[in-house]
């Protein structure tokens, strides 16, 4: 079973790194915000994986941690692609 | 090879990898990424030492663990401190390069400077 | 070859090759992005190397409360085209730094690979006198017990961090606040994301301050989530940033260091030595440390991220 | 009864990790940004859910389970959030972005 856990981690990892080629592709920097994303939760599941395999005392606590901050990458990014002197346009239409 | 020893060795070649950065690339905040990588490229070297440390029945030793952490908080004050250099001189010459001539205003110019 | 070193290789491999992008990505802000990954997958590492109390320091500080700093700073220094007028390097001088940083590198590699299996240690001195300071960590009894000068000293860089940065603003802004006014309403999405995330994290932060005594976490893990919380409702508009002139403000970034050197200095008279804890008081007298510094931080970290102050003052 | 959890566990974890493996191939091989996103966020919540799910019943205390709960509630809400934001950004700017 641990190996098997072990494996998952390393196959998530795995992904993750072709999810890379996004990153360094793009060709937008939504795309990159994507592919930190999609690293972000890659991370917190293998890094559980890893947890119930190695039996690391206290990961929970860093998956937290890891899984609070998840969105903090994003929230900035789109913080300073929306400049402040532009209205929301579309706060307006679609809802 | 134990992952000890695997981690020191990645520590090695981001030592390397963030001291190239540091030196060859112009761009100021590329400066800032590649002198981060270097840092944390030292501690992970430093987790070599607290995992083969490893004594007393605890996984790893304490004592590089706290100074890593020291070294975190550190370094992530000293990068905030860089942006913000990077970005006042940005604000003054609408440029962000060390190199003197490539500025459009001459240095102390700038519309902020008193 | 186990499972495991497969997954260590592999995992050795990716940390190399994002920290590659984040030194050679074409754009500035893609680097940016590579090294807010790298920060991620560093903290995969440390938990690798059962070093959680680092691991959870690098997910909290080097890959969140980082990340914002630097890509708000390299999506501003977007308009800054840099690469036309700097002068690039030749091909012998980059060729000549590309041969001394593999040199570095190789000797930095053989010291990994030469270092003794059982290196030397200081986990038996540590966990020795560990029952003296009431602590279950020893990370914690390394950083407010053994080291505690260093620690405090750390809290001062990061006081003199501050006043550096805010030291950069124009005079006219001088205590005003940091960030410009926005005048753009609140994003509902991410207001709706910093109310239910702010009151979780500030559990989630003091849970990781308060186990930190015997569990791994602490003060500068539990300190810089409640940071990214009060980032997080900045960044949603629910609260603005403080004025930098503001004393509450000056007074919490104080209080860290402030309280561990009267700590210190109160230990020289009725403990006997320098930052000395009275015998069968420690862990109160930490705690008590730890509770102002993880204010401190928590004060500090947001206070960097937001810059130098760009609003002028009221009069 | 350890043979049950393993067995369960094995579906659940092996369950989440296809939906990794799929979120990444979309964010690889879909045409535009926003079906992109509609990719990645199946990662975010299937993936990891599933991945909570398997690792449930070896947690040791209801306080490590009531965290594994909290991790995946939390990627939920930054997921679908950032989605949303950076769903927005896309369409302000364009496709380009």
């Amino acid at each position: 079973m641990t190996d098997f856990l072990l494996a998952m981690a390393g196959l998530i990892l795995f992904t993750v790194a072709v999810g890379l080629a996004r990153l360094l592709g793009g060709p937008g920097d939504a795309d990159r915000m994507m592919a930190a994303q999609l690293i972000g939760t890659g991370g917190i599941a293998s890094l559980l994986l890893i947890a119930a395999a190695t039996g690391a005392r206290g990961v929970e606590d860093v998956a937290l941690g890891l899984a609070l901050l998840a969105a903090f990458a994003s929230v900035a990014f789109v913080n300073s692609a929306a400049p402040a002197e532009a209205p929301d346009s579309d706060a307006a239409d679609g809802r | 090879m134990t992952s000890a020893t695997l981690a020191g060795l990645v520590g090695a070649a981001l030592v390397g990898l963030g001291l190239y950065g540091l030196i060859a690339t112009p761009e100021p905040l590329r400066k800032i990424l590649a002198f981060n990588v270097m840092g944390s490229g030292v501690f992970l070297v430093f987790g070599i030492v607290a995992r083969k440390g490893a004594a007393a029945g605890l996984p790893s030793d304490p004592v590089p663990q706290a100074m890593v952490i020291t070294g975190i908080v550190v370094a992530f004050a000293a990068s905030a401190l860089a942006v913000a250099l990077v970005l006042r001189l940005f604000g003054e010459t609408s440029r962000a390069t060390l190199s003197p001539d490539g500025g459009t205003k001459p240095p102390g110019g700038g519309a902020d400077a008193e | 070859m186990s499972v495991l070193q497969a997954l260590d290789i592999g995992l050795a491999l990716l940390v190399f090759a994002v920290a590659a992008w984040t030194i050679f990505a074409p754009g500035a802000f893609s680097a940016t992005v590579g090294y807010v990954v790298y920060g991620l997958l560093l903290s995969l590492v440390w938990i690798r190397l059962f070093a959680v109390d680092v691991a959870l320091t690098e997910a909290a500080i080097g890959s969140g409360v980082t990340g914002v700093l630097l890509i708000g700073a390299a999506a501003r220094l977007r308009e800054a085209k840099t690469a036309g007028d700097e002068k690039s390097l030749s091909g012998l001088p980059r060729l000549l730094i590309a041969g001394l940083c593999t040199l570095v590198a190789l000797a930095l590699a053989a010291v990994a690979l030469l270092f003794p299996d059982q290196g030397p240690s200081l986990a038996p001195q540590s966990m020795r006198r560990l029952p003296e300071t009431g602590l279950g960590n020893p990370v914690t009894a390394v950083l407010i017990a053994y080291r505690a000068f260093d620690t405090m000293l750390e809290k001062v860089v990061l006081v003199l961090a501050v006043v550096g940065v805010w030291s950069l603003a124009a005079d006219r802004y001088w205590g005003g606040a940091p960030g410009e006014a926005r005048l753009a309403r609140p994003e509902p999405t991410l207001a709706f994301l910093a109310q239910v995330l702010a009151p979780l994290g500030v559990l989630v932060g003091i849970h990781i301050f308060w186990v930190g005594a015997d569990e791994p976490g602490g003060a500068f893990q539990g300190g810089a989530i409640l940071a990214a919380m009060w980032m997080i409702a900045m960044m949603a508009r629910l609260t603005e940033a403080p004025r930098t002139s503001a004393f509450w403000l000056r007074l919490a970034l104080v209080a860290g260091p402030l309280v561990f050197l009267i700590a210190g200095v109160a230990g020289a008279i009725f403990a006997g030595s320098f930052f000395a804890y009275p015998p069968g008081f420690a862990k109160p007298v930490i705690l008590f440390i730890e509770t102002f510094m993880v204010l401190s931080i928590a004060v500090a970290l947001p206070m960097l991220v937001a810059g130098p102050p760009r609003r002028e003052p009221p009069r | 009864m350890s043979l049950v959890i393993d067995l369960f566990g094995v579906a659940a974890i092996g369950a989440g990790v296809f939906f990794f493996v799929a979120g990444a191939a979309g964010l690889l091989r879909f045409p535009d940004a926003l079906s992109r996103l509609h990719a990645l966020t199946k990662a975010d919540n299937l993936g990891l859910g599933l991945i909570v799910l398997g690792l449930l019943p070896r947690s040791t205390s209801p306080l490590a389970a009531l965290k594994l709960i909290a991790i995946w509630a939390l990627v939920l809400l930054a997921g679908a959030t950032t989605a949303q934001l950076v769903g927005r950004a896309v369409r302000r700017k364009g496709s380009a972005a």
